[in-house]
């Protein structure tokens, strides 16, 4: 097995960093083996393929919009009107690659164009609001919600995991600029990257 | 009209300054004039004055709908160049600064045009062999520039970002000398005081709100100040072209688009000429009174409202700072925009309509100031005899259709790309 | 020399005597406490004199105590943060703090500057427009003393140690402003359950509070205020945020706000920005800014020790200070004698009152009596007398037909209310104009149309801290929906009519702009010379155009606007307010996307191993690339020239990362294709690609690149490097917008797949020894053949094509196995001498095969000009294919892509080179064309070029003239075909 | 600034879109071969001082185009479509 070089490098060091304060106000880790997948469906309203694909990932129902639904193994999110996105372990996205014919939509593997980092700590909404232009307040923002948005002029996937904790996926090519956007402006509460 | 001068300004000094008289008249409109000019910027009053002092028409009003010069005339970064590459453009921004070079003169009115010079940096190989190409160009067509590496540039600018591992490194500049500052209120005084002497009327809070027609001709304008009757009307109302020309059934290959300007804290001074950078839109200078005066992009999206937005500020300063990273403990005082007339090309239009008796001046784009001394002089003179005048012959309503487009940024027709 | 003593320093007040500050002014060493602010340190430690003023340097001193102050600017900190033109009066005071007076040569005591006060009478409005212009080109001349001498603080060239960073906070109400009203609409909104900012510009909550006598509900102001910030400090819905100014008010109730994190401290922490811009979006916001007070316009007004009376209770009452020894109040209203009353409450007695109202109210009266302070009723202050500091008054009795006699009154200090000006700077800039009210003789805010926001308190107003802590209260019930009206601005029934203000007699220069030596005659002036809008007047005197934009200033400048054009007040019109509120560090707004981080810098995924092998690197559009690879002692073009060479002889590798690809799928893609590009693809089998064209609607060339066929209804399109975005975005356009029937589905994959191209003779080779088993021979894959395959777990898909004319492939893989693929071909290159090449010599390779790039495809050139017309089907319509057609575009004079020569072939050419006629003529105007690119072709052993020539293909053979520097070089060069090696392509077909 | 309510992802801010000028017009279809009709299609614009309905590209979001009405004075936003449900 081939292992997916993160671009982030080099650059990634483990420890604490910023200001020294009592609690470390922001973690910061790197997922580094998951699969993204994206499916662009013809009719994507079409209730007999949602009901195949809600089967075979073994999920109630479909996700709705800027919402995530979370499968063994991952996660599914509505990204666009006419896309879904699976993004967790390779087994669902395996599942979905090969159930999604031509004629129903289209697949497209995009794994290796994001980086993945797990945000949590007391701060980490604090942390966002430096660079995110959304509503992270509880109730516009609850645990499960998902979005497609910017931070320092980057496009990002969001989701709150949990109350304190977000993921994010960003294009690779500009993942240090994100990267260094993240350091200086966790420095102020005190982070570590596990 | 009271001739401006030292001596003058000493001699009303010694009486308390109770002798100045008005500096044009405020008449009432009369019923009929040869030419109408709507529109009282820079351009329009530019315009009135060429028409009398080159080709002897006098029975002219000019109607502004607010207080002349309260458009962009006021709202301007007052920077004044003549670096176009593009034929059409290079003949007329040189025309127009060789015009800016007496003006203080020609007007009797301290314009405070201040030649200090204007750098254009670039930052790639790439971008260094166009400006290669335009200083060849200009130079080819008479008029001084010269392309300096960043060795003299550092030597001459202190204060910029100049190290190499800077993420845009300054390669270099077009330095036009005789590029430099104009005080943007003076002008459309200055203009407006000269063309009232002339016996141009004035005619200021008075919109046009309609035109008058017969057999299809513009033959005068409503407006809330009565209809007035004209031998010709003429428009040059930046940022509400496609307004009055829509009253006229005119539709133009213009959106309106509102750029924002700022102004620093008073400084001694800081910073001695005039800069544009080449990696992202960003240009600077300092007022005699010590404000920084700085520009950037258009907001990006059509705006008919004088005032702009923080995004937009926000990417301005980005740019500042980064080339300037002494600019960041400066504080900004105040923030306005201007609504701007950005054509399909990038390039303004001055000529006759397909409607008899009506002539267009506008889609000035980000070239407006700067233009105003020839904008008036090639307007007026297409106006007093139905033909182009040579240095803008070119600016044409027709070029979109026929191909000839004049477009300095290769952008095509997206005017917020220009 | 350091002195403890501060000689004006009283009891009371909310500064902490516990904490003693040092700091240094002007070099002196001066103590203050923790609390005061600069300004109120300078006073208690008797230092009136600040600065001088703008044209003509006079002395000028501390005017009010807060954000409307108008004189007391210093210069703070020193080297790299040395900040100038920093408001005394708003600057919280701090240990170590250092500052110095400003506009002053060679001291602040002795200003040689002041010279321009000598010839004041020739330097009034407009002067500058009337002079100078003699002889032509001379006002730069001039310029270089005028500059000199205007200007306040002086900046610095070094760069910001400072950071500085953006927040974007979220709330359903925004209060801004923490007086009364905005305490108690705070408080408000939370107790119904709403989320609450409230942001206060002081360091301390509060407003008038601080320092104003007054009750609320039977409290006394200073106890409701701590009550009330406790109960606001228990509560969890309220954020509050000190130290921020809400600097503008946006569209959509967008607040922008800057908050000063580490302007109280000497050394910041370095892990915290010194300042934060806030952009905060609140559903509903309350506007409780307060009331500027209004100051006199009379004789010598801008003397140090003259100042606003609501800024001397501030200096009594919050900070503790004396604002001097001998004070006397001067108003016409109601709330000086609020203050008389608040100071004799601590003790002080004012020397006079002196109130321009005919007739004073009789409890006025009493009050003066009671309190045993002479009171000089229909009286005006006509000029006040001093040198570096207030002396004495020259006072009248107003009246008609009074014989003007003149009362001289010694004083050191006078405290001034002429009335009150709500603070309506961000509600006007929504663009709701303030409405003059004429039984206020004030300006009230405008009506608010969408209910988005509201002005509260003394905004709204509201004289005294009860009425305005109501007023706050009914404000929040409104906006959040508990009350169905607006409550009412203030408008009492019973309110004596305004006073005229006085027009002092006097020869003295009487100050409207007191930081822009703007005067009550200059204003007259402009109006003589017909400037009559506030906008024109503004414009030609600069009144409300200096630091502090005219916040005690502009009122005064309407009303002399009126009085003197005789006009009602109302019709009198406004200036526009404009944001920022108070001056805005461009730090702040810049944020963190500055230097390097100005835009994303794009990296290959092949990035660390062009390190490794030592790469120069170059930016191109976003990207970084290698540019060469530098052999020992080698500059940029002896190692592309070597590059180069290497790939014509033998073998290279360069990074092709960058161009755009874009993952195309649907039943209609290959119709959508035949839509977007010029050519053909109807007919393009699976397995194969091409190389495409595509125009704008305006039939100019936008990107070229190659599409593969990937499956029956998939391909994989690459687009140029720079061009990537918008051809995304455009290709999306025209599926969403123009074509929604077809069914095609785009992804963009530029960051998904990394690749690089195998250059040369030899490259064949490396692929065979790369992937040992794939078969690569011409016929497996084939001149634009098409080959995908997983090698050993690496998933790879190559394509043979080429930009250099030489036999080459395409080789992409995943993004984060670019460094597997990299050693594999590095390590199958070994036997074949691979070597390495950057975008020089890659470029080198594109011209002297004839490609197009960057410099030809410059949105201005047609296929037919770039000798692509013939890839133009005329058998379908495709984006552009109408109006490439149109006149300008067909004329036989356009430029046309060509080779150029120079005769002699060691002379290089440069790019940006204009073309003339070789007709001897001396070269003048546009010429016939342009040097688009140039290379030493290490093939040709030669200079070659690209151009776009006017006739360029008819005019292959002649000789015409490349010329530079402004006509000083002119070189010889033949016209040729752009395709200098292999014009057959039998390279590319080996 | 300009909020706009995208119908999938909700309201964003303008820094999230990418302006597409005019949707007034509508483009010719592919096989119309009169050059006015390009011509005014690519060139000419109504340029209200009004409603003015144009196309803004959700970039950073959902990528959809959106069709927009908003007033060019007041920048008030009073309709946001997929552009795709707008179209003839």
């Amino acid at each position: 097995m081939l292992e997916r070089k993160s671009p982030l490098g080099g650059h990634r060091i483990l420890g604490k960093f910023g200001r020294k304060l009592k609690e470390t106000g922001v973690t910061i880790e790197e997922v580094k083996d998951f699969s993204y997948i994206e499916i662009a469906f013809w009719d994507p309203e079409s209730p007999s393929l949602r009901s195949k694909l809600s089967e075979l990932l073994g999920i109630a129902d479909w996700p709705g919009p800027a919402k995530m639904q979370r499968l063994k193994g991952g996660v599914l999110l509505r990204i666009a009107p006419d896309r879904i996105a699976y993004l967790g372990d390779s087994g669902p996205a395996e599942i979905l690659e090969a159930a999604v014919a031509p004629s129903e939509g289209s697949v497209v593997a995009l794994s290796h164009s994001r980086c993945y980092l797990r945000l949590g700590g007391a701060e980490v909404t604090n942390l966002l609001s430096r660079g995110l232009r959304l509503d992270l307040r509880d109730h516009a923002f609850p645990v499960g919600a998902s979005a497609l948005t910017e931070i320092h002029g980057l496009g990002v996937l969001l989701i709150r995991r949990d109350k304190a904790q977000y993921d994010l996926l960003f294009m690779r090519s500009t993942a240090l600029n994100l990267w260094h956007w993240l350091n200086e402006s966790a420095a102020q509460f005190g982070y570590e990257v596990l | 009209m009271a001739r401006f001068s030292a001596f003058e300004l000493f001699k009303k000094g010694l009486t308390g300054h109770k002798n100045w008289p008005a500096q044009w008249r405020d008449p009432e409109p009369k019923p009929a004039y040869d030419v109408v000019i709507i529109g009282g910027g820079g351009h329009g009053l530019a315009t009135a004055y060429y028409l009398a002092k080159n080709h002897g028409i006098t029975n002219v009003a000019v109607l502004e709908k607010g207080w002349l010069g309260g458009g962009n005339t006021g709202r301007n970064t007052t920077i004044v160049r003549s670096n176009y590459m593009i034929e059409g453009n290079t003949e007329f921004y040189e025309h127009s600064l060789k015009l800016w070079e007496g003006l203080s003169q020609e007007l009797n009115y301290n314009v405070m045009f201040s030649q200090r010079g204007q750098y254009n940096t670039f930052h790639t190989p790439a971008q260094r062999d166009t400006a290669r190409r335009r200083v060849n160009t200009l130079n080819l067509n008479g008029i001084e520039a010269e392309l300096i590496d960043a060795k003299r540039m550092a030597a001459e600018v202190p204060g910029l970002d100049y190290s190499e591992s800077a993420r845009f490194p300054i390669l270099g500049a077009i330095h036009q000398k005789r590029a430099g500052t104009a005080r943007h209120d003076a002008v459309a005084w200055g203009y407006a005081r000269g063309a009232d002497g002339y016996g141009v009327d004035i005619i200021q809070n008075c919109e046009v709100t309609g035109f008058i027609r017969e057999k299809g001709a513009i033959t005068g304008v409503r407006t809330t100040r009565g209809e007035i009757g004209a031998g010709k009307v003429g428009m040059a109302v930046a940022g509400n072209s496609s307004h009055v020309a829509a009253m006229a059934g005119l539709t133009l290959p213009i959106e309106t688009h509102v750029l924002q300007a700022f102004v620093s804290e008073p400084l001694k001074p800081i910073f001695d000429t005039v800069i544009s950078f080449g990696a992202a839109h960003f240009y600077i200078s300092q007022s005699d009174k010590g404000g920084l005066v700085m520009g950037g992009d258009i907001d990006g999206y059509n705006s008919y409202a004088q005032k702009g937005g923080l995004p937009t500020m926000e990417h301005v300063f980005a740019a500042g700072v980064s080339f300037l990273p002494y600019l960041s403990r400066l504080k900004i005082l105040r923030q306005w925009g201007g609504v701007m007339d950005m054509t399909m090309d990038g390039s303004p239009i001055i000529c006759k309509s397909p409607i008899d008796g009506f002539y267009i001046n506008g889609g000035w784009c980000y070239g407006g100031f700067k233009a105003t001394p020839a904008s008036g002089w090639c307007f007026a003179h297409t106006i007093a005899t139905d033909t182009p005048h040579e240095a803008s012959a070119k600016f044409t309503l027709d070029r979109f259709s026929r191909g000839l487009v004049i477009d300095e940024r290769g952008a095509g027709p997206t005017p917020n790309a220009h | 020399m350091s002195t403890d003593r501060q000689k004006l320093r009283i009891g009371g007040g909310l500064v902490d005597r516990g904490k003693p500050v040092t700091f240094r002014f002007d070099g002196r060493v001066l103590k203050g406490f923790a609390g005061d602010t600069l300004a109120s340190a300078l006073l208690a430690n008797g230092r009136h004199l600040v600065g001088r003023s703008f044209k003509y340097h006079r002395p000028r001193g501390i005017f009010a105590a807060g954000v409307e102050e108008p004189n007391a600017l210093v210069e703070l900190g020193a080297e790299d943060r040395l900040t100038p033109n920093v408001q005394a009066t708003a600057q919280e005071l701090y240990e170590g703090l250092q500052a110095k007076s400003q506009n002053r040569w060679p001291s602040l005591r002795f200003d040689l500057m002041a010279v321009n006060n000598l010839f004041s009478r020739f330097l009034t409005a407009g002067f500058y427009y009337k002079t100078f212009m003699w002889p032509a080109g001379a006002w730069e001349f001039y310029e270089k003393f005028i500059r000199r001498a205007a200007g306040m603080g002086k900046g610095t060239h070094l760069p910001d140690p400072d950071t500085y960073e953006h927040v974007h906070d979220h709330a359903d109400i925004a209060v801004v402003g923490s007086g009364p009203a905005g305490l108690s609409a705070a408080l408000t909104a939370a107790e119904a359950g709403k989320d609450v900012l409230l942001i206060e510009q002081d360091f301390e909550l509060g407003g008038t509070l601080l320092y104003e006598a007054g009750e609320i509900a039977g409290q006394a102001n200073a106890d409701w205020r701590r009550q009330t910030i406790a109960r606001i400090n228990g509560e969890p819905k309220i954020r509050v945020l000190t130290r921020t100014t809400a600097f503008g008010y946006y569209e959509n109730n967008i607040l922008g706000c800057v908050e000063r994190v580490q302007d109280h401290v000497l050394t910041p922490d370095p892990h915290v920005p010194r300042q934060r811009l806030r952009h905060v979006r609140a559903e509903k916001v309350i506007l409780a800014t307060g009331a500027f007070e209004r100051p006199f316009v009379f004789g010598n007004n801008d003397l140090p020790g003259i100042l606003l009376s609501s800024a001397a209770e501030a200096y009594v009452n919050r900070y503790a200070v004396l604002p001097g020894e001998k004070m006397v109040l001067y108003t016409n209203q109601e709330s000086g004698y609020r203050v008389a009353a608040s100071l004799l409450e601590r003790g002080i007695r004012l020397a006079a009152i002196i109130d321009a109202r005919s007739p004073v109210p009789t409890r006025h009266h009493h009050f003066a009596r009671e309190a045993g302070i002479p009171l000089y009723p229909a009286h005006e202050v006509a000029e006040a007398k001093g040198g570096l500091h207030l002396k004495g008054l020259v006072i009248r009795k107003i009246g008609d037909g009074l014989e003007p006699r003149d009362i001289r009154l010694d004083c050191d200090t006078l405290i001034q209310s002429a009335g009150w000006a709500p603070v309506l700077h961000l509600q006007s800039q929504r663009g709701i104009k303030p409405v003059y009210h004429a039984a206020l003789d004030s300006y009230l805010p405008g009506k608010c149309a969408d209910g988005q926001h509201a002005c509260a308190g003394a905004a709204a107003g509201y004289p005294t801290s009860e009425d305005a802590a109501v007023h706050g209260h009914k404000v929040a019930r409104y906006l959040i929906g508990a009350a169905k009206t607006a409550p009412r601005l203030y408008a009492p029934k019973d309110a004596p009519p305004p006073s005229p203000a006085p027009v002092p007699l006097t020869r003295a220069k009487c100050f409207v702009d007191l930081q822009h030596d703007v005067t009550r005659s200059d204003i007259e002036q402009g109006v003589r010379e017909g400037f009559r809008s506030p906008e024109h007047i503004k414009r030609y005197t600069t009144q409300g155009m200096a630091a502090d934009q005219g916040k005690t200033g502009n009122i005064n400048t309407l009303k002399i606007l009126s009085q003197v054009q005789d006009k009602e007040q109302s019709g009198v019109g406004t200036t526009t307010f404009r944001p920022p509120y108070t001056p805005l560090t461009i730090g702040a707004v810049a944020g963190r996307s500055i230097a390097g981080e100005l835009r994303p810098t794009r990296l290959s995924p092949f990035h660390d191993c062009h390190v490794r092998a030592g790469a120069e690197f170059i930016t191109a559009g976003d990207w970084l690339r290698p540019w060469y690879y530098p052999g020992p002692g080698e500059d940029v073009t002896a190692a592309y020239i070597r590059e180069a060479g290497e790939v014509r002889s033998g073998v290279g590798m360069v990074d092709v990362s960058t161009l755009g690809k874009i993952d195309i799928q649907g039943p209609d893609a290959a119709e959508f294709l035949n839509r977007v590009y010029v050519n053909g693809w109807k007919t393009l089998p699976v397995g194969k690609a091409r190389y495409g064209l595509m125009l704008r609607d305006d039939g100019m060339v936008m990107d070229d690149g190659t599409t593969w066929r990937l499956g029956e209804h998939h391909y994989f399109m690459t687009t140029t490097t720079t061009g990537a975005g918008a051809v995304m975005r455009h290709l999306e356009y025209l599926l969403q917008i123009d074509w929604p029937e077809l069914k095609v589905h785009l992804t963009s994959v530029s960051d998904e797949w990394g690749g690089v191209a195998i250059a040369g003779p030899r490259s064949r080779a490396v692929l065979g020894s790369s992937f040992p088993g794939v078969d690569v021979s011409t016929e497996a894959i084939p001149h634009m053949g098409v080959l995908e395959f997983d090698h050993e777990g690496l998933p790879v898909r190559i394509c043979r094509l080429s930009f250099s004319g030489e036999l080459a492939f395409e080789v992409y893989t995943r993004a984060g196995f670019a460094g597997n693929l990299w050693d594999l071909l590095t390590e199958g290159g070994k036997p074949h001498d691979l070597r390495l090449y950057g975008s020089e010599a890659l470029g080198a390779l594109r011209i002297e095969k004839g490609h197009v790039a960057g410099p030809e495809l410059d949105g201005r050139t047609t296929a037919d000009d770039l000798g692509l017309g013939g890839m133009q089907s005329t058998k379908k319509a495709y984006v552009g294919s109408v109006l490439k057609n149109r006149e300008g575009l067909i004329r036989n004079d356009r430029r046309q892509l060509a080779g150029l020569k120079p005769v002699e072939g060691d002379t290089p050419l440069k790019a940006g080179m204009l073309l003339f006629e070789g007709d001897g003529i001396t070269p003048k105007g546009h010429g016939i064309g342009h040097v688009t690119s140039v290379t030493y072709s290490p093939e040709l052993k030669r200079h070659i070029a690209l151009a776009l020539l006017a006739e360029g293909r008819e005019r292959v053979g002649t000789l015409i003239r490349a010329v530079d520097n402004g006509g000083a070089t002119v070189i010889d060069v033949k016209v040729c075909s752009p395709h200098f090696i292999d014009p057959e392509g039998e390279r590319l077909h080996a | 600034m300009l909020r706009i309510d995208c119908p999938f992802c909700g309201l964003r801010d303008e820094t999230e879109f990418t302006y597409g000028g005019d949707a007034s017009r509508t483009r010719p279809p592919l096989d119309e071969t009169r050059a006015e009709v390009w011509n005014d299609y690519v060139y000419q614009r109504p340029n209200p001082k009004g409603l003015h309905s144009e196309y803004w590209f959700h970039q950073h979001g959902c990528r959809s185009w959106l069709k927009i009405t908003r007033d060019m004075v007041s920048h008030e936003i009073t309709a946001v479509a997929y552009a795709k449900d707008t179209g003839e």
